[in-house]
């Protein structure tokens, strides 16, 4: 703790087995942090600050800023340098942006391999009302300059809107037999969409379709990684528009041979 | 105050398009009751409580007369009723009939006169008790003084009442002047409120009197240390308007978000229920001196502010109109605006000033709630920070009131106490540095601003004449406000709406606006 | 790594031998961080980031937003919960804000229990320019309403300004007979305030009369910790102000019974 | 433009009180010369490099005349003659100097009209590199387009010319208009100029032709790539003025920060030799169409901002007839004022604005350099952002030009890239949403911002009266600007000041001026 007066050069050579964060030379760990801690502002504060910078692993840690936010809290600014690296190349991701498509593409792509309409069925689950995400995919106006799948040749769009519970969705899907279904979750307090996300893959395993459908998530803290994990077949997050999605499933559709596929009615 | 250059005659005129509006849904209004607005009434002559199962002896008592009797007669005609047949008191009746021991439908019906002498005492404590509040909240203000510009308001939102106090606290230390406790995801739906302290919501805490009183108590002692009246505020929304003003009646709340028009939009509440609800809970708040504040700027959240911001406007005539029938003076209209419009928009700042701009001038004593932006936050907190310096801005060079703060951290969680912290710190630096510049700054004439403001004012006000000649019903069915169509008997909670009887009794709404009307 | 589905429930009460950072509820360890990465801007990048905010001890780690900086850097903002702890009934302050005076009380101080002048003797040090810092704590004016130690009754402040070599300013210093000696550094890169704040007590120990002065250093990134471990008596930071200094080292001088020491030239 | 109500005749007044200021001043400079003019002349008559002990070149030559003969000659009368004498080029004759195998000073003197036709042409050779790097800019700029709103100005500041070459690169694509390469800690005070690519600096790199070359060559090339001009500035300023300002030229710099008032101010340079060498270096910069850049901005990071800004005006009026004597036309002059009002000051944003205003007003065809907020910037870095929000603000509400960025950790460290990207896209968000806002805003007629504008003008012209009653010798020992005093025989490199000789020979001046008078 406190000041080092041991030599600080470090070697300043990027190594993409030891990557550190940057300020303004290679490996100088620099990173920024801001919490509040539920004690008073005055230098035992500012040392406890500091000490659990250490305990992260920051050195020549400083406290820049502290303010009083009621008696006994504290808000801190704190600039430090990070000892730990990551390993860059050992870290494999299984990105669904390979093989991105334009609008033009996907229509393409679906009159050259699929050959008939592709059916997906897309709602904003549970208790959640927000439509803003979902509409930007699926509504025909999109978003941000981007077109939604109902404008889509080659693709039938159906959008739930809200609060549509999980049972309602799939009967809905059963009854359009679906290709695909899109959920929007973005309510994320006390974790309400894990176990919503969680909830529906179990009632499509009951209902045996789980393997027919590609099931899909979005929302702005859904990662594909944390989808993965969950049972579904991809997350998309923030700055995704319908051409990432659409080019994600219409390859998958025919990757996974369901382009002709029973109806899902049919047991 | 005119900066703009408005044509006030067109004014006038989206004026009385909305007068008409109102009038004619006034007119169904007035022929409906609904069980919350009976559950209101309850609640108002002393019913308090839940059964063992935790359904409240309101929803009991309503429940049981709509079963067994005729809701459209009215709660006070069968509780003064049953007064005189067994001298129990309204909580003792209503306690009897939670265990099954009383129908009030089947007791002898006495004269209307007596059962008014009867009830009138009883209804008359409560008013009292609201007036009392009333002029508690007075004297607070008349102690400490008034805030001249903008009120800085933040939400709370842990979803436990306990920690909500704690935030509320700090937030009035950091400089929050309103204090709102957002409500649990999902309450606007249930059809009857909650009981007691509660520590579990989600996104929010539930709306209960009990929590109402236990914010009240802390803010008012925070409020003692720092010399100042700190405001609170809840929803007296969705499926229980007017009984939430009620209980915020009781508890001396002093804001609540009340707006028909939110709840059939964004909760797909059944439009004539609402309208029915909303005009009895503006009479409370009048009553009891509560500004309410509207939604208008959901709309902006879910379409675009620079194409439907006339949408706002006709909509704030609209509230304006009905907020008059129900006695509510122009000093607790806080009509809802938003800055939501596309940070990218070339620009855009200066339709954001015209707009605020407009509702000013249009609305000069409406103590105007104006919400940051919030669609456009995105995770870059530090871009965040200065989306709602921008938002500040606009609010002290337009002089909003009721300015509800922009969290740093808006596309991410609800606030952390630093969140608030922080954005209490930007709203005063800039309403400090910034602070006679609503006076100082001119806008040119037939400029980008003036333009945009007699814009939107041009389509709102054609907009208001085709609501006035379609009707405000038919309107919302083809999806005119926010892209959102919502059918007329579509909806929740058609199927407790009552026809009055003519013989409707409302002892409650009918001395609050004898009263009103004296004013 | 990633989202645990286990259960999450932690207790809530507040201990303060285990303090963590708050968000909204005691406990939940909410903080929040900022760095930039040598790498791409993609999905390998923000795994690369949420590993790096999990080897600092986060939990639930969100990337709320990335940013492309340049080809190969690339801009973070994180959220996490963090689970290292901090015990707060251990942390020991050597606090120099004991016994605060106010300027009246300083100068009463002085008249009472030292009867003569306080000698002051102050600079910015070294390489460092900046004068505005020494000039707050000592000329008349004083800063954001807070006089300076010129003003003082019962105080001779002397400020050699900008850019004092270390030698001068001792030199200074014994003809003066200072009483307190007041160094101002500004500039922390690359440590140069460290060197030269060691230099200086190396100096003041070579003369042999590092005993008979008490030596203050000030500055935005000092603190009082860093001051004692590089040998001075007190180091005061932002929001110090003369009579916080003033308060120090009048008492300081009383309780180190410099008050009657011999003249600092004599050997 | 006239948004401010200001007395037109009074700023006549003020700009003819800081002419006879600068007439003054500049009688004294024609009697001088200084060792760092006579080394700018060498090195625009190519003499570059280094002896082994790694002191360049240019100082050996001209200190080996001072020592041995009269610098008031000039050193193009010794170079000439011994070219005339020994056939060398001045590179070869610095070389021998150097290894003390000849003395300039002990040859037969040739006639003078000999010895002008013997350099001509190597000067002329020297010119012609600048006036192509003069076109080649020119051609830059045509090629991709000038930006018409304010230039996005960013520092590196590394110590390490390669990393900062990395940083620059990035804040180009980060949307960066210009670079600056801040200067190491006390090279200002070197009476010589560091040479070759360096890597150790504090707080800054060294100024060297190398890292000139290295920054000028890399921008150039992600200049290409961006389809954009992207300036490169550095300093002109401190003990080699004018050969900094040679370097520069020679290596395509855009704009030099060039201020003797801030090197006596704030570096304790001597004034007599400071005005000397500033006016060569002006002459070198105009020549080479190179804007400067004045230091203005520092009074008030030292001084307060509102009681000193008059301070600011009148020392750029003496900027600017300075400038003009040595031919640098308005658009070179990058005059420098700053936004460094304590934040808690009410009303401050409106100072600022009215004093930026004023500024644009009265220097309308100068690029102005408009400093960020820097000493009231905090570790709070969240508040600070915002701070810089206004300052962006207000710089496009007044049309500024050079617009330093702010940086959110300004109290922390020398800028991140990341703190970069932040403050572009601080500057371009604002920018972008208030683009014609400078249009549409209009200020009231004797208001706060009419009445602060008129004020400081009068006062500075008080000033600027004074001044020219007194002297600005006297004055700056007085401790007018930024309460500093300065002695006029004080401070560093008055020895090195030398009286012009009857017979003073600078071919390069001459023939500089020459051409710039036909402009
Ligand atoms: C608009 C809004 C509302 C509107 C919703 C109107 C409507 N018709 O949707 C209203 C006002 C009704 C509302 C209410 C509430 N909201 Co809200 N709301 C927002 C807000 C401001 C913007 C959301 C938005 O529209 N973004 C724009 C869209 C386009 O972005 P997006 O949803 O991320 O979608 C993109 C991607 O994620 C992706 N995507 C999304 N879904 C899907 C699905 C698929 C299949 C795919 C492929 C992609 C995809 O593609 C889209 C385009 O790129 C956010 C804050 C914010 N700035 O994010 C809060 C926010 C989401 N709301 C929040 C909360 C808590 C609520 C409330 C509970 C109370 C409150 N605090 O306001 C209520 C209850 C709602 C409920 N029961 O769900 C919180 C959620 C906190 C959390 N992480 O859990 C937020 C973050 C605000 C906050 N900080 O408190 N809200
Ligand atoms: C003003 C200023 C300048 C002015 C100085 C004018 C002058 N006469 O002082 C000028 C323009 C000349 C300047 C130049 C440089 N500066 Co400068 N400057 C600043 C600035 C903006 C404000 C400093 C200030 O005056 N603060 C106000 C005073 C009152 O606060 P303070 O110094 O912290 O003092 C208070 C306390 O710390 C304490 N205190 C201070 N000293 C002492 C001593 C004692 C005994 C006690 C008890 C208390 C005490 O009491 C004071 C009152 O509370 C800061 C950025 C910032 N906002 O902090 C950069 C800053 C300090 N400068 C910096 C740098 C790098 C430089 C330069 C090298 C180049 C450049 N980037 O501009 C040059 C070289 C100067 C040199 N050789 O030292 C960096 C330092 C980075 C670092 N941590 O090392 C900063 C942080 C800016 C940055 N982000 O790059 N600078
Ligand atoms: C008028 C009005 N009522 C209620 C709410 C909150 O709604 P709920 O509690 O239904 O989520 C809002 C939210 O913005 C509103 O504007
Ligand atoms: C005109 C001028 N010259 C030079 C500098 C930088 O000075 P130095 O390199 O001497 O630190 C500044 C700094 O702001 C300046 O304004």
């Amino acid at each position: 703790m406190g000041y080092s007066l041991d030599n600080k050069n470090f070697d300043k050579t990027l190594d993409l087995t030891k990557i550190k964060p940057y300020g303004d030379t290679i490996n100088d760990g620099k990173i920024q942090l801001s919490f509040t801690l539920p004690i008073p502002n005055d230098e035992k504060g500012e040392i406890c600050a500091k000490e659990l910078a250490n305990k992260m692993g920051l050195l020549d840690v400083t406290v820049v800023h502290s303010e009083s936010l009621d008696k006994n809290f504290s808000f801190y600014v704190v600039y430090g340098n990070l000892v730990h690296t990551v390993d860059y190349s050992q870290i494999h991701v299984e990105t669904i942006d390979d093989n991105k498509l334009s609008m033009k593409e996907v229509e393409e792509y679906i009159n050259l391999n699929i050959g008939r309409d592709v059916v997906v069925v897309g709602a904003s689950t549970g208790t959640d009302a927000h439509t803003v995400g979902i509409d930007a995919i699926m509504n025909m106006k999109g978003y941000a300059g981007h077109y939604g799948l109902e404008r889509y040749h080659g693709i039938e769009a159906y959008n739930m809107g809200s609060q549509v519970e999980n049972e309602k969705f799939i009967e809905k899907a059963i009854e359009m037999n679906a290709d695909v279904l899109l959920v929007s979750q973005i309510v994320t307090q006390k974790d309400v969409h894990i176990n919503n996300l969680t909830n529906l893959i179990e009632l499509l395993e009951a209902e045996g379709i789980r393997d027919k459908v590609i099931v899909i998530v979005g929302g702005p803290r859904i990662s594909h990684e944390l989808a993965k994990e969950l049972g579904y077949d991809a997350g998309f997050g923030v700055k995704k528009f319908a051409e990432d999605v659409a080019s994600y499933f219409v390859q998958e559709l025919v990757n996974r041979k369901l382009v002709k596929r029973k109806p899902l009615g049919s047991k | 105050m005119n900066k703009l250059g408005l044509d006030w005659q067109l004014v006038e005129e989206a004026r009385n398009h909305a007068k008409e509006i109102a009038y004619f849904t006034q007119a169904f209004i007035d022929k409906h009751t609904t069980v919350t607005v009976e559950r209101a009434v309850c609640r108002l002559i002393g019913i308090d409580g839940v059964d063992e199962m935790g359904i409240p002896l309101a929803n009991i008592v309503v429940d049981h007369i709509k079963e067994n009797g005729n809701l459209g007669k009215g709660v006070c005609y069968y509780l003064g009723n049953t007064m005189i047949e067994t001298g129990l008191t309204p909580q003792k009746i209503a306690e009897e009939v939670a265990f099954n021991k009383l129908d009030l439908t089947k007791l002898p019906g006495n004269d209307i006169f007596d059962i008014r002498v009867k009830i009138e005492p009883v209804v008359k404590k409560y008013l009292r008790i609201i007036k009392e509040n009333k002029l508690q909240r007075d004297e607070y203000l008349k102690q400490y003084g008034e805030k001249s510009g903008p009120e800085l308001y933040v939400i709370v939102a842990t979803g436990n009442i306990y920690e909500d106090v704690t935030q509320a606290v700090a937030a009035s230390k950091q400089g929050a002047d309103i204090i709102a406790v957002i409500r649990s995801t999902g309450q606007s739906l249930l059809d009857y409120v909650p009981y007691g302290a509660t520590t579990e919501g989600f996104g929010g805490t539930f709306a209960t009197q009990e929590n109402f009183r236990i914010m009240r108590e802390a803010l008012d002692e925070v409020g003692k240390d720092l010399g100042k009246y700190i405001k609170l505020v809840n929803y007296a929304s969705g499926l229980c308007m007017p009984e939430i003003a009620a209980m915020g009646a009781l508890e001396r709340l002093d804001v609540m978000l009340n707006d028909s028009l939110y709840g059939i939009l964004f909760r797909d509440i059944n439009m004539k229920r609402t309208f029915i609800d909303q005009y009895f809970s503006r009479v409370i708040n009048s009553y009891a001196g509560i500004i309410i504040n509207t939604g208008e700027d959901n709309y902006l959240t879910t379409s675009d502010a620079v194409e439907e911001a006339h949408t706002v406007l006709a909509s704030q005539f609209i509230n304006e109109q009905f907020a008059a029938l129900a006695y509510l003076p122009e000093k607790l209209q806080g009509l809802g605006h938003a800055f939501e419009i596309n940070p990218e928009v070339e620009n855009g700042f200066l339709y954001e000033v015209a707009q605020a701009q407009m509702a000013r001038e249009i609305f000069p004593n409406a103590p105007l709630k104006y919400m940051p932006p919030t669609k456009f936050m995105t995770g870059n907190i530090f871009k965040g920070h200065v989306q709602n310096a921008l938002f500040n801005i606009t609010t002290i060079l337009t002089n909003q009131k009721i300015h509800l703060l922009g969290m740093l951290t808006e596309a991410i969680h609800t606030p952390f106490m630093s969140d608030r912290a922080l954005a209490i710190e930007n709203a005063n630096y800039i309403f400090n540095t910034m602070k006679d510049i609503s006076n100082e700054i001119e806008f040119k004439k037939d400029g980008i601003i003036q333009n945009r403001a007699r814009e939107v004012l041009e389509k709102g006000n054609n907009l208001l004449s085709e609501i006035a000649k379609e009707g405000i019903f038919e309107t919302i069915e083809k999806g005119i406000f926010a892209g959102i169509k919502r059918p007329q008997n579509g909806g929740k909670g058609l199927e407790n709406v009552f026809v009055k009887s003519e013989t409707y009794f409302n002892l409650v709404l009918e001395l609050m606006i004898e009263e009103l009307k004296e004013e």
